[in-house]
Protein backbone atom coordinates (compact mmCIF):
# COMPACT_ATOMS: atom_id res chain seq x y z
CA UNK A 1 0.00 0.00 0.00
CA UNK A 2 1.44 3.49 -1.06
CA UNK A 3 0.63 6.39 1.17
CA UNK A 4 1.14 9.78 0.20
CA UNK A 5 2.95 11.47 2.74
CA UNK A 6 3.37 15.02 3.45
CA UNK A 7 6.46 17.06 4.57
CA UNK A 8 5.06 20.73 5.86
CA UNK A 9 7.44 23.70 7.35
CA UNK A 10 5.45 26.83 7.30
CA UNK A 11 7.07 29.87 8.66
CA UNK A 12 4.46 32.82 10.05
CA UNK A 13 4.23 35.92 11.82
CA UNK A 14 0.47 35.29 12.34
CA UNK A 15 -0.45 33.05 15.39
CA UNK A 16 -0.22 29.84 15.23
CA UNK A 17 -3.02 26.92 14.88
CA UNK A 18 -2.85 24.11 16.47
CA UNK A 19 -5.78 22.55 14.82
CA UNK A 20 -4.53 23.99 11.48
CA UNK A 21 -1.14 21.70 12.14
CA UNK A 22 -2.97 18.93 13.45
CA UNK A 23 -5.46 18.54 10.33
CA UNK A 24 -2.06 19.02 7.98
CA UNK A 25 -1.19 15.38 9.06
CA UNK A 26 -4.39 13.44 9.63
CA UNK A 27 -4.71 10.75 7.73
CA UNK A 28 -6.70 7.22 7.77
CA UNK A 29 -4.69 5.12 7.67
CA UNK A 30 -2.96 6.99 11.03
CA UNK A 31 -4.27 5.81 14.58
CA UNK A 32 -1.48 8.12 16.32
CA UNK A 33 -1.05 11.86 16.25
CA UNK A 34 2.25 13.26 18.43
CA UNK A 35 1.75 16.95 18.31
CA UNK A 36 4.57 19.43 20.46
CA UNK A 37 3.77 22.94 21.12
CA UNK A 38 6.73 25.36 22.20
CA UNK A 39 5.90 28.17 24.07
CA UNK A 40 7.57 32.01 25.02
CA UNK A 41 7.43 31.28 28.71
CA UNK A 42 7.13 33.45 31.89
CA UNK A 43 10.79 34.29 32.92
CA UNK A 44 13.26 36.46 34.88
CA UNK A 45 16.72 37.01 33.88
CA UNK A 46 18.86 38.69 36.06
CA UNK A 47 15.53 40.22 37.52
CA UNK A 48 14.42 41.36 34.13
CA UNK A 49 11.37 40.04 32.99
CA UNK A 50 10.80 38.35 29.64
CA UNK A 51 7.70 40.02 27.82
CA UNK A 52 8.55 38.43 24.69
CA UNK A 53 10.87 36.83 21.77
CA UNK A 54 11.45 38.28 18.42
CA UNK A 55 12.43 35.17 15.69
CA UNK A 56 14.02 35.67 12.69
CA UNK A 57 14.76 32.92 9.69
CA UNK A 58 17.33 32.13 6.71
CA UNK A 59 14.25 31.19 5.08
CA UNK A 60 14.80 29.20 1.62
CA UNK A 61 17.91 27.43 3.70
CA UNK A 62 15.07 26.33 6.38
CA UNK A 63 12.84 24.63 3.75
CA UNK A 64 16.71 23.35 2.40
CA UNK A 65 16.91 21.14 6.05
CA UNK A 66 13.45 20.84 7.09
CA UNK A 67 13.92 18.44 4.16
CA UNK A 68 16.73 16.55 5.62
CA UNK A 69 15.19 16.32 9.00
CA UNK A 70 12.47 15.02 7.48
CA UNK A 71 14.15 12.29 4.86
CA UNK A 72 16.37 11.88 8.32
CA UNK A 73 12.83 11.06 10.73
CA UNK A 74 11.76 8.99 7.70
CA UNK A 75 14.72 6.64 7.94
CA UNK A 76 14.59 6.20 11.80
CA UNK A 77 10.54 5.49 11.62
CA UNK A 78 9.41 4.68 8.28
CA UNK A 79 5.75 3.99 9.76
CA UNK A 80 5.78 8.06 9.77
CA UNK A 81 3.33 9.09 7.49
CA UNK A 82 2.62 13.23 7.45
CA UNK A 83 4.99 15.61 8.83
CA UNK A 84 3.93 19.48 9.46
CA UNK A 85 5.44 22.36 11.58
CA UNK A 86 4.56 25.51 12.09
CA UNK A 87 7.12 28.17 13.43
CA UNK A 88 6.15 31.69 14.01
CA UNK A 89 8.23 34.69 13.34
CA UNK A 90 8.77 38.07 14.26
CA UNK A 91 7.14 39.45 17.77
CA UNK A 92 6.18 35.84 20.01
CA UNK A 93 4.67 37.30 23.25
CA UNK A 94 4.54 35.54 26.70
CA UNK A 95 1.96 32.69 26.97
CA UNK A 96 2.07 32.50 22.81
CA UNK A 97 3.35 29.64 20.58
CA UNK A 98 6.38 30.03 18.99
CA UNK A 99 6.10 26.08 17.20
CA UNK A 100 3.70 23.63 16.60
CA UNK A 101 4.24 20.75 15.39
CA UNK A 102 2.63 17.07 14.46
CA UNK A 103 3.70 13.80 13.14
CA UNK A 104 1.13 10.97 12.33
CA UNK A 105 1.51 7.39 11.69
CA UNK A 106 -0.32 4.22 12.32
CA UNK A 107 0.48 3.45 16.00
CA UNK A 108 1.95 5.48 18.68
CA UNK A 109 4.94 4.86 19.39
CA UNK A 110 6.85 5.63 15.91
CA UNK A 111 5.16 9.59 16.22
CA UNK A 112 5.90 9.64 19.59
CA UNK A 113 9.82 9.36 19.22
CA UNK A 114 9.80 10.75 15.86
CA UNK A 115 8.45 13.98 17.50
CA UNK A 116 11.54 14.52 19.86
CA UNK A 117 13.65 13.92 17.21
CA UNK A 118 12.13 16.54 15.22
CA UNK A 119 12.52 19.33 18.35
CA UNK A 120 15.69 18.44 18.39
CA UNK A 121 16.79 18.69 14.67
CA UNK A 122 15.20 21.70 14.55
CA UNK A 123 16.56 23.07 17.29
CA UNK A 124 20.31 22.08 16.01
CA UNK A 125 19.88 22.46 12.27
CA UNK A 126 17.27 24.39 11.23
CA UNK A 127 18.48 28.27 10.82
CA UNK A 128 16.09 30.20 13.34
CA UNK A 129 17.05 32.78 15.71
CA UNK A 130 15.51 34.33 18.71
CA UNK A 131 16.03 37.12 21.17
CA UNK A 132 14.68 37.77 24.39
CA UNK A 133 13.52 40.71 24.67
CA UNK A 134 12.96 42.26 28.63
CA UNK A 135 10.60 44.64 30.61
CA UNK A 136 13.95 47.52 30.20
CA UNK A 137 13.63 47.33 26.33
CA UNK A 138 16.86 44.93 26.63
CA UNK A 139 17.12 42.29 24.25
CA UNK A 140 19.31 39.49 24.44
CA UNK A 141 20.35 36.39 21.51
CA UNK A 142 19.60 32.88 22.29
CA UNK A 143 21.61 30.27 21.68
CA UNK A 144 20.13 26.42 22.14
CA UNK A 145 22.07 24.08 24.19
CA UNK A 146 21.69 21.49 22.10
CA UNK B 1 39.59 33.67 -10.03
CA UNK B 2 37.32 35.47 -8.37
CA UNK B 3 33.81 35.61 -7.29
CA UNK B 4 31.29 38.03 -6.36
CA UNK B 5 29.08 36.62 -4.36
CA UNK B 6 25.58 37.87 -1.56
CA UNK B 7 26.92 37.70 1.41
CA UNK B 8 23.43 37.67 4.26
CA UNK B 9 24.24 38.35 7.85
CA UNK B 10 21.59 36.55 10.58
CA UNK B 11 20.06 37.96 13.90
CA UNK B 12 23.35 38.59 16.57
CA UNK B 13 25.62 39.02 12.79
CA UNK B 14 22.62 41.48 11.91
CA UNK B 15 23.01 43.57 14.49
CA UNK B 16 27.24 43.47 14.96
CA UNK B 17 27.32 44.61 10.96
CA UNK B 18 24.10 46.55 10.83
CA UNK B 19 23.27 44.81 7.49
CA UNK B 20 20.98 42.29 6.38
CA UNK B 21 22.97 41.69 3.03
CA UNK B 22 25.87 43.00 0.88
CA UNK B 23 27.52 42.24 -1.99
CA UNK B 24 31.17 41.73 -1.82
CA UNK B 25 33.15 41.69 -4.96
CA UNK B 26 36.66 39.87 -5.86
CA UNK B 27 36.15 37.24 -3.15
CA UNK B 28 39.45 35.03 -4.44
CA UNK B 29 37.96 31.25 -4.97
CA UNK B 30 38.82 28.33 -3.98
CA UNK B 31 38.98 29.67 -0.52
CA UNK B 32 39.53 28.22 3.05
CA UNK B 33 36.26 28.96 5.42
CA UNK B 34 38.98 30.12 7.51
CA UNK B 35 40.09 32.49 5.03
CA UNK B 36 36.36 33.14 3.89
CA UNK B 37 35.41 34.36 7.67
CA UNK B 38 38.79 36.20 7.96
CA UNK B 39 37.62 38.52 4.96
CA UNK B 40 34.42 39.03 6.51
CA UNK B 41 35.75 39.89 9.78
CA UNK B 42 38.16 42.52 8.02
CA UNK B 43 34.95 44.15 6.52
CA UNK B 44 33.41 44.01 10.09
CA UNK B 45 35.44 43.80 13.02
CA UNK B 46 32.99 43.60 15.38
CA UNK B 47 32.09 40.46 14.12
CA UNK B 48 34.98 39.43 16.07
CA UNK B 49 32.45 38.25 19.02
CA UNK B 50 31.47 35.70 17.16
CA UNK B 51 34.68 34.06 16.90
CA UNK B 52 34.01 30.37 17.39
CA UNK B 53 30.55 30.25 17.62
CA UNK B 54 29.46 31.24 14.28
CA UNK B 55 29.33 28.89 10.88
CA UNK B 56 28.94 29.94 7.54
CA UNK B 57 26.35 28.38 4.98
CA UNK B 58 27.61 28.34 1.38
CA UNK B 59 24.78 28.19 -0.90
CA UNK B 60 22.85 26.66 1.75
CA UNK B 61 25.04 24.64 3.02
CA UNK B 62 26.51 25.00 6.28
CA UNK B 63 30.26 25.00 6.41
CA UNK B 64 32.34 24.78 9.33
CA UNK B 65 35.11 27.04 9.71
CA UNK B 66 38.09 25.56 10.06
CA UNK B 67 41.29 25.48 7.73
CA UNK B 68 40.75 22.12 6.15
CA UNK B 69 37.69 23.21 4.78
CA UNK B 70 38.16 24.61 1.04
CA UNK B 71 34.82 26.61 -0.61
CA UNK B 72 34.51 27.23 -4.34
CA UNK B 73 32.49 30.27 -5.16
CA UNK B 74 30.70 31.02 -8.29
CA UNK B 75 29.30 34.96 -8.72
CA UNK B 76 25.96 35.64 -6.88
CA UNK B 77 26.31 32.39 -4.69
CA UNK B 78 24.73 33.12 -1.37
CA UNK B 79 26.89 33.02 1.77
CA UNK B 80 25.28 33.37 5.01
CA UNK B 81 27.19 34.17 8.54
CA UNK B 82 25.02 31.97 10.96
CA UNK B 83 25.44 32.66 14.26
CA UNK B 84 24.75 29.97 17.04
CA UNK B 85 20.96 28.59 16.21
CA UNK B 86 17.96 29.51 18.18
CA UNK B 87 14.47 27.94 16.62
CA UNK B 88 12.13 26.03 18.82
CA UNK C 1 6.85 29.38 43.32
CA UNK C 2 3.84 27.24 44.04
CA UNK C 3 1.59 26.92 41.14
CA UNK C 4 -1.81 25.39 40.79
CA UNK C 5 -2.00 21.96 38.78
CA UNK C 6 -5.14 20.89 37.24
CA UNK C 7 -6.14 17.03 36.55
CA UNK C 8 -9.04 17.37 34.21
CA UNK C 9 -10.77 13.98 32.61
CA UNK C 10 -13.92 14.40 30.78
CA UNK C 11 -15.95 11.51 29.39
CA UNK C 12 -17.79 13.04 26.25
CA UNK C 13 -20.00 11.58 23.36
CA UNK C 14 -19.30 15.23 21.53
CA UNK C 15 -16.50 15.52 18.91
CA UNK C 16 -13.44 16.09 20.58
CA UNK C 17 -11.54 19.94 20.39
CA UNK C 18 -7.51 19.78 20.11
CA UNK C 19 -7.51 23.17 20.85
CA UNK C 20 -9.89 22.74 24.18
CA UNK C 21 -7.72 20.32 25.49
CA UNK C 22 -4.85 22.62 24.68
CA UNK C 23 -5.83 25.32 26.27
CA UNK C 24 -7.00 23.76 29.36
CA UNK C 25 -3.04 22.81 29.96
CA UNK C 26 -1.58 26.63 28.97
CA UNK C 27 -0.03 28.01 31.37
CA UNK C 28 2.63 31.20 31.35
CA UNK C 29 5.22 28.80 33.32
CA UNK C 30 5.10 25.99 30.78
CA UNK C 31 7.51 26.49 27.45
CA UNK C 32 5.99 23.16 26.70
CA UNK C 33 2.55 20.84 25.91
CA UNK C 34 2.74 17.72 24.49
CA UNK C 35 -0.02 16.11 23.05
CA UNK C 36 -1.20 13.12 21.74
CA UNK C 37 -4.35 12.32 19.47
CA UNK C 38 -5.63 8.59 19.08
CA UNK C 39 -7.89 8.38 16.14
CA UNK C 40 -9.93 5.18 14.60
CA UNK C 41 -7.91 4.19 11.78
CA UNK C 42 -8.68 3.15 8.63
CA UNK C 43 -8.73 -1.43 9.30
CA UNK C 44 -9.94 -4.26 7.64
CA UNK C 45 -9.98 -7.50 9.82
CA UNK C 46 -10.79 -10.66 8.23
CA UNK C 47 -11.49 -9.19 4.84
CA UNK C 48 -14.34 -6.79 6.86
CA UNK C 49 -14.08 -3.43 7.14
CA UNK C 50 -13.99 -1.17 10.51
CA UNK C 51 -16.55 1.78 9.78
CA UNK C 52 -16.57 2.76 13.50
CA UNK C 53 -15.76 1.75 16.74
CA UNK C 54 -18.61 1.92 20.15
CA UNK C 55 -16.87 3.16 23.58
CA UNK C 56 -18.48 2.56 26.99
CA UNK C 57 -16.85 3.45 30.52
CA UNK C 58 -17.59 2.76 33.78
CA UNK C 59 -17.52 6.72 34.27
CA UNK C 60 -17.02 7.08 38.31
CA UNK C 61 -14.34 4.30 38.32
CA UNK C 62 -12.46 6.07 35.15
CA UNK C 63 -12.18 9.29 37.00
CA UNK C 64 -10.82 7.50 40.29
CA UNK C 65 -8.64 5.54 37.98
CA UNK C 66 -7.59 8.32 36.47
CA UNK C 67 -6.43 11.00 39.89
CA UNK C 68 -3.94 7.69 40.45
CA UNK C 69 -2.29 7.84 37.08
CA UNK C 70 -2.03 11.35 37.71
CA UNK C 71 -0.06 11.22 40.94
CA UNK C 72 1.94 8.37 39.25
CA UNK C 73 3.06 10.84 36.66
CA UNK C 74 3.72 13.99 39.05
CA UNK C 75 5.80 11.66 41.22
CA UNK C 76 7.64 10.71 38.48
CA UNK C 77 7.43 14.07 36.72
CA UNK C 78 7.25 16.48 39.41
CA UNK C 79 7.92 19.27 37.09
CA UNK C 80 4.49 18.14 34.80
CA UNK C 81 1.69 21.42 35.59
CA UNK C 82 -1.32 20.59 34.09
CA UNK C 83 -2.72 17.20 32.63
CA UNK C 84 -5.76 16.77 30.63
CA UNK C 85 -7.49 14.23 28.95
CA UNK C 86 -10.88 14.42 26.72
CA UNK C 87 -11.94 10.76 25.82
CA UNK C 88 -14.65 9.71 23.90
CA UNK C 89 -17.92 7.65 24.24
CA UNK C 90 -20.52 5.99 21.90
CA UNK C 91 -19.94 6.13 18.57
CA UNK C 92 -16.51 7.06 16.74
CA UNK C 93 -16.54 6.64 12.99
CA UNK C 94 -13.04 6.29 11.39
CA UNK C 95 -11.31 9.05 10.99
CA UNK C 96 -12.31 11.17 14.15
CA UNK C 97 -10.51 11.40 17.40
CA UNK C 98 -11.14 8.85 20.43
CA UNK C 99 -8.84 10.07 22.65
CA UNK C 100 -7.15 13.86 23.04
CA UNK C 101 -4.56 13.98 25.81
CA UNK C 102 -2.45 17.32 26.63
CA UNK C 103 0.44 17.87 29.25
CA UNK C 104 2.59 20.64 30.09
CA UNK C 105 5.52 21.58 31.76
CA UNK C 106 7.82 24.24 31.53
CA UNK C 107 10.79 22.46 29.67
CA UNK C 108 10.29 19.34 27.14
CA UNK C 109 11.44 16.29 28.22
CA UNK C 110 9.31 16.60 31.31
CA UNK C 111 5.52 16.70 28.93
CA UNK C 112 6.81 14.47 26.16
CA UNK C 113 7.69 11.55 28.92
CA UNK C 114 4.55 12.13 30.93
CA UNK C 115 2.59 11.72 28.06
CA UNK C 116 3.95 8.60 26.85
CA UNK C 117 3.46 6.99 30.09
CA UNK C 118 0.06 8.49 30.43
CA UNK C 119 -1.55 7.03 27.55
CA UNK C 120 -0.09 3.65 28.27
CA UNK C 121 -1.39 3.81 31.53
CA UNK C 122 -5.28 5.22 30.22
CA UNK C 123 -4.91 1.71 28.08
CA UNK C 124 -3.97 -0.36 31.03
CA UNK C 125 -5.79 0.68 33.93
CA UNK C 126 -8.86 3.48 33.05
CA UNK C 127 -12.35 1.10 32.57
CA UNK C 128 -13.15 2.25 28.92
CA UNK C 129 -14.05 -0.42 26.09
CA UNK C 130 -14.17 -0.50 22.97
CA UNK C 131 -15.62 -2.87 19.83
CA UNK C 132 -15.52 -2.57 16.01
CA UNK C 133 -17.98 -2.08 14.31
CA UNK C 134 -17.45 -3.47 10.64
CA UNK C 135 -19.26 -2.99 7.29
CA UNK C 136 -21.09 -6.39 7.84
CA UNK C 137 -22.38 -4.56 10.84
CA UNK C 138 -20.76 -7.61 12.89
CA UNK C 139 -19.04 -6.22 15.65
CA UNK C 140 -15.95 -7.20 18.00
CA UNK C 141 -14.65 -6.40 21.84
CA UNK C 142 -10.73 -5.16 21.62
CA UNK C 143 -8.43 -5.59 24.29
CA UNK C 144 -5.52 -3.59 24.58
CA UNK C 145 -2.33 -5.60 24.93
CA UNK C 146 -0.22 -3.35 26.73
CA UNK D 1 -23.39 -12.15 56.82
CA UNK D 2 -24.31 -11.32 53.90
CA UNK D 3 -25.20 -8.38 51.79
CA UNK D 4 -26.77 -6.91 48.89
CA UNK D 5 -24.79 -5.46 46.71
CA UNK D 6 -25.17 -3.72 42.97
CA UNK D 7 -23.19 -5.81 39.92
CA UNK D 8 -22.57 -3.71 36.83
CA UNK D 9 -21.65 -5.46 33.55
CA UNK D 10 -19.29 -3.71 31.36
CA UNK D 11 -18.67 -4.73 27.62
CA UNK D 12 -18.61 -7.91 26.60
CA UNK D 13 -19.51 -9.16 30.11
CA UNK D 14 -22.69 -6.95 29.53
CA UNK D 15 -23.13 -8.63 26.38
CA UNK D 16 -23.36 -12.09 27.83
CA UNK D 17 -25.74 -11.36 30.76
CA UNK D 18 -28.11 -9.13 28.44
CA UNK D 19 -27.38 -6.85 31.48
CA UNK D 20 -26.23 -3.47 32.53
CA UNK D 21 -26.91 -3.79 36.34
CA UNK D 22 -28.51 -5.89 38.44
CA UNK D 23 -29.13 -5.94 42.34
CA UNK D 24 -27.80 -9.64 44.20
CA UNK D 25 -28.73 -10.33 47.59
CA UNK D 26 -27.64 -12.58 50.24
CA UNK D 27 -23.96 -12.67 48.83
CA UNK D 28 -22.05 -14.24 51.83
CA UNK D 29 -19.38 -11.55 53.56
CA UNK D 30 -16.12 -11.92 53.98
CA UNK D 31 -15.67 -14.07 50.48
CA UNK D 32 -12.93 -14.53 48.74
CA UNK D 33 -12.94 -13.29 44.85
CA UNK D 34 -12.86 -16.56 43.40
CA UNK D 35 -15.49 -17.22 45.32
CA UNK D 36 -17.78 -14.02 44.27
CA UNK D 37 -16.66 -15.14 40.46
CA UNK D 38 -18.48 -18.24 40.86
CA UNK D 39 -21.48 -17.03 42.17
CA UNK D 40 -21.97 -14.64 39.16
CA UNK D 41 -20.89 -17.53 36.49
CA UNK D 42 -24.14 -19.45 38.77
CA UNK D 43 -26.25 -16.40 37.90
CA UNK D 44 -24.57 -16.39 34.00
CA UNK D 45 -23.24 -19.15 32.77
CA UNK D 46 -22.25 -17.40 30.05
CA UNK D 47 -19.78 -15.71 31.64
CA UNK D 48 -17.56 -18.38 31.84
CA UNK D 49 -16.29 -16.73 28.23
CA UNK D 50 -14.28 -14.22 30.20
CA UNK D 51 -12.75 -16.77 32.63
CA UNK D 52 -9.03 -15.77 32.99
CA UNK D 53 -9.29 -12.63 31.29
CA UNK D 54 -11.67 -10.83 33.55
CA UNK D 55 -11.19 -8.69 37.35
CA UNK D 56 -13.78 -7.61 39.24
CA UNK D 57 -14.33 -3.90 41.03
CA UNK D 58 -15.40 -3.46 44.17
CA UNK D 59 -16.33 -0.02 45.16
CA UNK D 60 -14.22 1.19 42.09
CA UNK D 61 -10.91 -0.54 43.74
CA UNK D 62 -9.89 -3.73 40.95
CA UNK D 63 -9.28 -7.12 42.54
CA UNK D 64 -8.08 -9.84 40.64
CA UNK D 65 -9.66 -13.33 40.27
CA UNK D 66 -7.46 -15.61 43.22
CA UNK D 67 -8.19 -17.93 45.79
CA UNK D 68 -6.12 -15.62 47.92
CA UNK D 69 -8.06 -12.41 47.75
CA UNK D 70 -10.69 -11.90 50.39
CA UNK D 71 -13.54 -9.43 49.61
CA UNK D 72 -15.59 -7.60 52.68
CA UNK D 73 -19.07 -6.73 51.04
CA UNK D 74 -21.33 -3.84 52.73
CA UNK D 75 -24.91 -3.05 51.22
CA UNK D 76 -25.56 -1.40 48.37
CA UNK D 77 -21.86 -1.76 47.79
CA UNK D 78 -20.83 -2.17 44.04
CA UNK D 79 -19.58 -4.96 42.33
CA UNK D 80 -18.73 -4.85 38.33
CA UNK D 81 -17.68 -6.96 36.35
CA UNK D 82 -14.24 -5.39 34.40
CA UNK D 83 -13.38 -7.57 31.16
CA UNK D 84 -9.98 -6.58 29.25
CA UNK D 85 -9.53 -2.91 28.80
CA UNK D 86 -9.55 -1.07 25.38
CA UNK D 87 -9.80 2.56 25.98
CA UNK D 88 -7.84 4.72 23.96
Amino acid sequence: MSVEQRNVLKLCHDRLSVQEVVDAVNSDSCGATAVFIGTTREDEVNGRKVVGLEYEAYKLMAQTEFVKVCADIREYWPAVVHICVHHRLGWVKVGEASVVMAISSPHRHDSHQAIQHCISQLKAKIPIWKKEVYDTQEVSWKENSE
Amino acid sequence: MTARVCVLYFAKSAELTGLKEEEVAAVPTPISSRDLWNLLLQRHPRLQTLQDRVVLAVRQQYVAIGDQVAVTLGDRDEVAVVPPLSGG
